[in-house]
């Protein structure tokens, strides 16, 4: 794209106009997705709750509501208590946003479609969601009000405890695939749906429920929302937030719920492979015709977005089934019982893997293989194609993975 | 000099490196809180980490001049050991606020528990 | 007009936010936004190692330094942050002594970063850089995959991985995490009388 | 995590940190109204949770030397607003016992059938709100569901959905519409399923049980000291209901009715059979068993409308006539006391021979509920706070008056 810009913009001018589209398009992603999403929270738990949910704003579904409570919010009065500690209480939600927002940079949409082609995507995508708690941190302490406090000490006693388990549940997808780049992590399960990693033998199978126990404790949903336990806290972190920054947090909240969907789709569900192998009967994915490529794309990208929203959808379906747990009982949740199932689990699959490489049940497996090694080339491509915005060594940081892979375990 | 035009050097890394350094040590010598002492220590093996992954770094410095991947696994060692020193160090200053109700450094002149 | 260099316009960037706030660090005196402000560095710390194609490092600086390590820092300090304890200051005398004496040592470091012919700048092609996590996975297993074309045998045996330090590393982690919590334990104590430790 | 220990004065503790005063309420999502609890807690744990009352007070019992006793009966409706039938039975039973009046059997099985439906919708109310103070927000809205059909019952029988006067001094200010009791048995039949969904999603919960078995246990003794009544009370495991043990003219109204009272047996409650049993964590006096009590008094208080609504029918004649308006009150003072679902609701009346009484007090059964939070919160975690207070399931109109 920068390089297209250039017969028109002087250089700086291209590259950085190419970065700003990318971001737009990922910002678009969170602020869209956190409409959306709110949207559907409301319509779910409606119906959950034998009620309608909204039924007014644009239309017969009130698909607009989100809209007008944001245009709500926007006009409210931003508060700020006497007590607070203003730069951090200003700061607080954006830090919460920056947080999350990054973790899609290295997120894959479809096969090659990623902001930045990281081969550590895996790892990058915890880290950082690990620092979405800062934000909470933060704005609970400059609230300078107790009930923030509160709700900023539950969070981040969560957070740091549930890191650990998160941790060793995605380590095992990684295990399996043998690389922690996403996109290689996708392709390596495409097919049918029984390739996916979630199939892959019953230890990954276990490993997804605790997976996801662990992803919603680590981005506060019901019912490890201890941070901000309304019928506790009042509102625990956000008490003392109103009208943009509090929406903030909520966009936050949404786009990270929607990241560890996301990640659990693409480290359990097959990213954006369908579970029939669609398009590669079709002939879309090994077509040399790009727009052929790009037509397969789309679907996976349906595919992909389609995942993520079933997992967010079924974080809603718990939040507004289960009561709350206390602060000590997710503690105990975490080390008793989350932190040895993952390990177990990881053990399992060490052990899986090394008695059925590749495993068990994939009946046209040389196919699979066959995928494995034809990797590097559409990779290359996909990095030069997607990676213009970024920095150079980072958007050209995947190719000889495999390569070297095989020759170190020679 | 064009800093935008230039490609970066190793010693362009050196020179953040160092500035974290003396940050860092000044931290130490000068916060009375025990904490603000404990940031000073992570800035300077932070400083410390910028000056080996930069000598590590093939990017910078190509071929067999470079320390190649040394540089990154020191650096992951510091890492690691660096988050071990936090936490010990976190339990001792809270060990030292449950016996003194204070965390300035300044009143930890007693030699006994 | 020179084409920009990206890289070194984001080494810029991160560069000034690391130094810009680890300064910070150091002149303000609540000890909150001192954190905050270390948080900071340290992630913009970690954009440096990204660009220098250190990918791995980066993100476990992320993973561990910020959101492990820092995390815990704030937790302390939210735990002892009481009203004197937040801002500490620091007497006059000692500012301006701590200034000669890191003044005295920022000199002599920058002088040695910058006079060192091999550290200066050299024009590397793009696309060089190779990722490193199966490197350096392997290199901590005892086998360094990065140093079998090394010509000088002599150095290849000298180099041979980091099994040991890595082992030792890892014991040494399960001893920090038995001594944390034995010198955090809980301790029975009257209510009202003073040390009585169990 | 710090907990107590069994010498009072040793606290167990992991970094010493400062104690903090922390308003709860009155303006808090789960308090229930305005009760204004005070914290004192050391982080997380609470050693001291002192309940302020007072600001919903309303001089009821002033404005009740005012009226004539009919003239009063709207603001019983107001004390306990989620059982205003209840209250107007109360009062109405204070006010005949002084005029010593006596009633025609069709208004005594028309009082019960209408107080046992109070009773139903009192009960899924405060079995929603609990739900709410656990943090799980469905159950409520199921409970609410449910409510709104009793209230369209009484709505058709006295045009009114929360403060109903309905019961008055002499019987009812009216019969029951023709086709009501149909309506009615036939929402009973709907409602039995439904129970069972509520006892899926909150009482054998998991996270539910965790969140309430063994918490602010309550032993019987305490709950006596205290003067604690209704589900608290049995939920400790006291054998003890007005509509059996109360006074004559009270527990008459219940003659030749079936029922039991709704308390644990040797780990056993009365008509459990169909039922979860009693949870291995759960201690007699616990939040778990004070909510359980509530789930099977909906169960009992259907049992009784069911055999209200047969002998009510049964019956001919008179629904009982209300006295005038301004009937003049014997000389004398009367106390009664009425099972209502939050407990024991006392009201007292003294008259000088006038139609106006002289005094008009009522005893609320939830102010002696709420005074054992002291005692309950003592050590417990924040979060342990919402889930004790709301198994007390207090109304501060009640308590405040």
């Amino acid at each position: 794209m920068a390089e297209y810009l250039q017969q028109y913009l002087p250089q700086s001018l291209a590259y950085l106009t190419a970065a700003l589209v990318h971001a737009v398009l990922i910002l678009v992603v969170v602020a869209l997705g956190t409409l959306i999403f709110i949207w559907l929270e409301r319509k779910v738990s409606g119906r959950i709750q034998d009620r309608l949910g909204p039924t007014r704003v644009g239309g017969k579904f009130g698909w607009l509501q989100t809209l007008a409570d944001g245009l709500k919010l926007i006009t409210k009065e931003d508060l700020r208590p006497a007590s607070a500690d203003s730069m951090l209480f200003l700061i607080a939600p954006y830090v919460s946003l920056c947080a999350s927002y990054v973790a899609y940079i290295a997120l894959p949409f479809a096969d090659g479609w990623v902001a930045i082609h990281l081969n550590v995507a895996v790892f990058f995508i915890v880290a950082v969601l690990g620092l979405e708690v800062f934000g909470v941190m933060l704005a609970g302490y400059a609230s300078g009000s107790k009930w923030s406090l509160f709700g900023a000490m539950r969070e981040a006693a969560q957070v740091v405890s549930y890191e650990v388990p998160l941790g060793i549940c995605v380590v095992v997808p990684v295990l399996i695939a043998g690389t922690m780049d996403l996109v290689a992590i996708g392709q390596m399960q495409a097919g049918w749906f029984f390739n996916w990693f979630l199939f892959h033998d019953p230890f990954t199978f276990i490993v997804f429920w605790v997976y996801f126990t662990c992803a919603t404790a680590s981005v506060n949903r019901a019912p490890f929302d201890l941070a901000e336990a309304e019928s506790e806290l009042v509102a625990g972190f956000h008490t003392e937030y109103s009208g943009v920054r509090w929406s903030i947090f909520f966009m936050a909240e949404y786009s990270s719920m929607v990241v560890v969907s996301a990640l659990a789709a693409i480290l359990f569900f097959g990213g954006w492979n369908g579970p029939l192998p669609i398009t590669h009967w079709l002939g879309l994915a090994d077509s040399a015709n790009p727009l052929a490529h790009y037509v397969a794309n789309l679907l996976g990208l349906i595919n992909f977005l389609g995942k993520a929203i079933a997992g967010v959808t079924f974080m809603m379906w718990v939040r507004w089934t289960l009561p709350r747990l206390r602060i000590d009982q997710v503690m105990a949740t975490c080390l008793k019982y989350c932190t040895p199932i993952a390990a177990f689990g990881f053990a399992g699959a060490v052990i899986w893997t090394f008695l059925f490489p590749g495993g068990l049940v994939i009946p046209n497996k040389d196919w699979v293989v066959q995928e494995e090694y034809q990797l590097d080339e559409p990779q290359a491509q996909s990095a030069a194609s997607t990676s213009a915005a970024s920095t150079s060594p980072l958007a050209h940081a995947d190719s000889g993975l495999h390569a070297e892979e095989h020759h170190g375990t020679d | 000099m064009n800093l935008l035009t230039e490609p970066i050097g190793v010693s362009h890394y050196l020179i953040v490196g160092a500035i974290m350094f003396v940050t860092g040590a000044l931290c130490m010598a000068t916060k009375r809180n025990a904490l603000g002492v404990l940031m000073g220590i992570e800035l300077v093996l932070n400083g410390a980490n910028v000056n080996f992954v930069a000598f590590g770094s093939e990017y910078l410095r190509p071929g067999a001049v470079s320390m190649g991947l040394d540089g990154q696994l020191i650096a992951l060692f510091v890492i690691v050991l660096a988050a071990a020193e936090a936490a010990v160090a976190l339990a001792i200053v809270l060990n030292f606020y449950n016996n003194h109700s204070s965390v300035d450094v300044d009143k930890a002149d007693e030699l006994k528990g | 007009m020179e084409p920009i260099n990206w890289h070194s316009v984001f080494f810029l960037l991160f560069a000034l936010v690391g130094c810009g706030f680890s300064v910070a660090v150091l002149l303000t005196s609540n000890v909150v936004r001192m954190a905050f402000y270390l948080v900071l560095a340290l992630a913009a710390t970690s954009g440096l190692f990204f660009l220098a194609g250190a990918d791995f490092v980066g993100a476990m600086q992320i993973m561990i330094y910020v959101g492990g390590t820092l995390v815990l820092l704030i937790f302390g300090v939210m735990l002892t942050a009481r009203g004197p304890f937040i801002s500490m200051r620091t007497p006059a005398g000692e500012w301006i002594l701590g200034a000669i004496i890191g003044g005295s040592l920022l000199v002599v470091l920058l002088s040695a970063a910058t006079s060192v012919r091999a550290w200066r700048p050299v024009a590397v092609a793009e696309g060089e850089a190779r990722p490193t996590a199966t490197r350096l996975g392997m290199a901590l297993l005892g086998a360094r995959v990065d140093k079998l074309e090394e010509p000088d045998p002599t150095q290849r045996e000298g180099m041979s991985g980091y099994l040991l330090p890595f082992e030792i590393v890892s014991v040494h982690l399960l001893v920090v995490l038995v001594g944390s919590a034995y010198l955090a334990r809980p301790k029975k104590r009257a209510v009202g009388s003073t040390a009585e430790t169990v | 995590m710090a907990t107590q220990t069994d010498d009072p004065r040793i606290i167990e503790f992991d970094v010493r940190t400062d104690e903090m005063l922390v308003n709860m309420g009155p303006q808090h999502p789960s308090t229930h109204g305005v009760l204004r609890l005070v914290l004192r807690t050391d982080g997380e744990i609470v050693s001291e949770a002192t309940p302020h009352i007072g600001y919903l007070h309303r001089c009821a019992e002033k404005i009740g030397e005012n009226l004539t006793p009919r003239q009063w009966i709207p603001y019983t409706d107001r004390m306990d607003y989620l059982a205003g039938m209840n209250m107007n039975l109360g009062w109405s039973l204070a006010v005949e016992k002084l005029m010593n009046l006596e009633l025609p059997e069709k208004a005594r099985h028309l009082r019960v059938l209408i107080a046992e439906m109070n009773r139903i919708a009192s009960h899924l109310v405060g079995m929603g709100a609990y739900g709410l103070d656990l943090g799980t927000f469905s159950p409520f809205l199921y409970a609410f569901r449910e409510r709104e059909k009793i209230l369209d019952l009484f709505e058709e029988v006295c045009g009114a959905r929360l403060t109903y006067s309905y019961i008055t001094v002499g019987g009812a200010t009216a019969d029951l519409p023709p086709g009501w009791l149909q309506k009615c048995e036939a929402f009973l039949d709907q409602l039995r399923p439904v129970i069972d969904e509520y006892h899926a999603l909150l009482t054998t919960n998991a996270i539910f049980v965790r969140r309430t078995a063994g918490i602010g246990v309550l032993s019987a003794e305490k709950a006596i000291d205290y003067g604690c009544t209704g589900p608290v009370l049995r939920g400790s495991g006291v054998d003890y209901d007005l509509r059996r043990d109360g006074e004559q003219r009270y527990t008459e109204m219940y003659d030749g009715y079936a029922f039991e009272v709704i308390v644990e047996r040797d780990g056993h409650y009365p008509k459990d059979h169909d039922y979860p049993p009693v949870p291995k964590t759960a201690v007699l006096g616990d939040c778990w068993h004070r909510f359980y009590v509530r789930m099977l008094e909906v169960m009992q208080a259907m049992d009784l409308v069911r055999q209200a609504i047969d002998r009510y029918s049964m019956c001919s004649g008179d629904w009982g006539t209300p006295v005038k308006l301004t009937e003049k009150l014997p000389k004398g003072d009367a106390y009664m006391e009425t099972e209502c679902p939050r407990g024991q609701m006392g009201f007292y009346i003294v008259s000088n021979g006038g139609s106006i009484p002289l005094r008009a007090r009522a005893r609320s059964s939830s102010f002696c509920n709420l005074s054992v939070t002291y005692d309950l919160c003592r050590g417990c975690l924040i979060a342990d706070v919402p889930a004790i207070v709301g198994s007390l399931d207090i109304v501060m109109g009640e308590i405040d008056r």
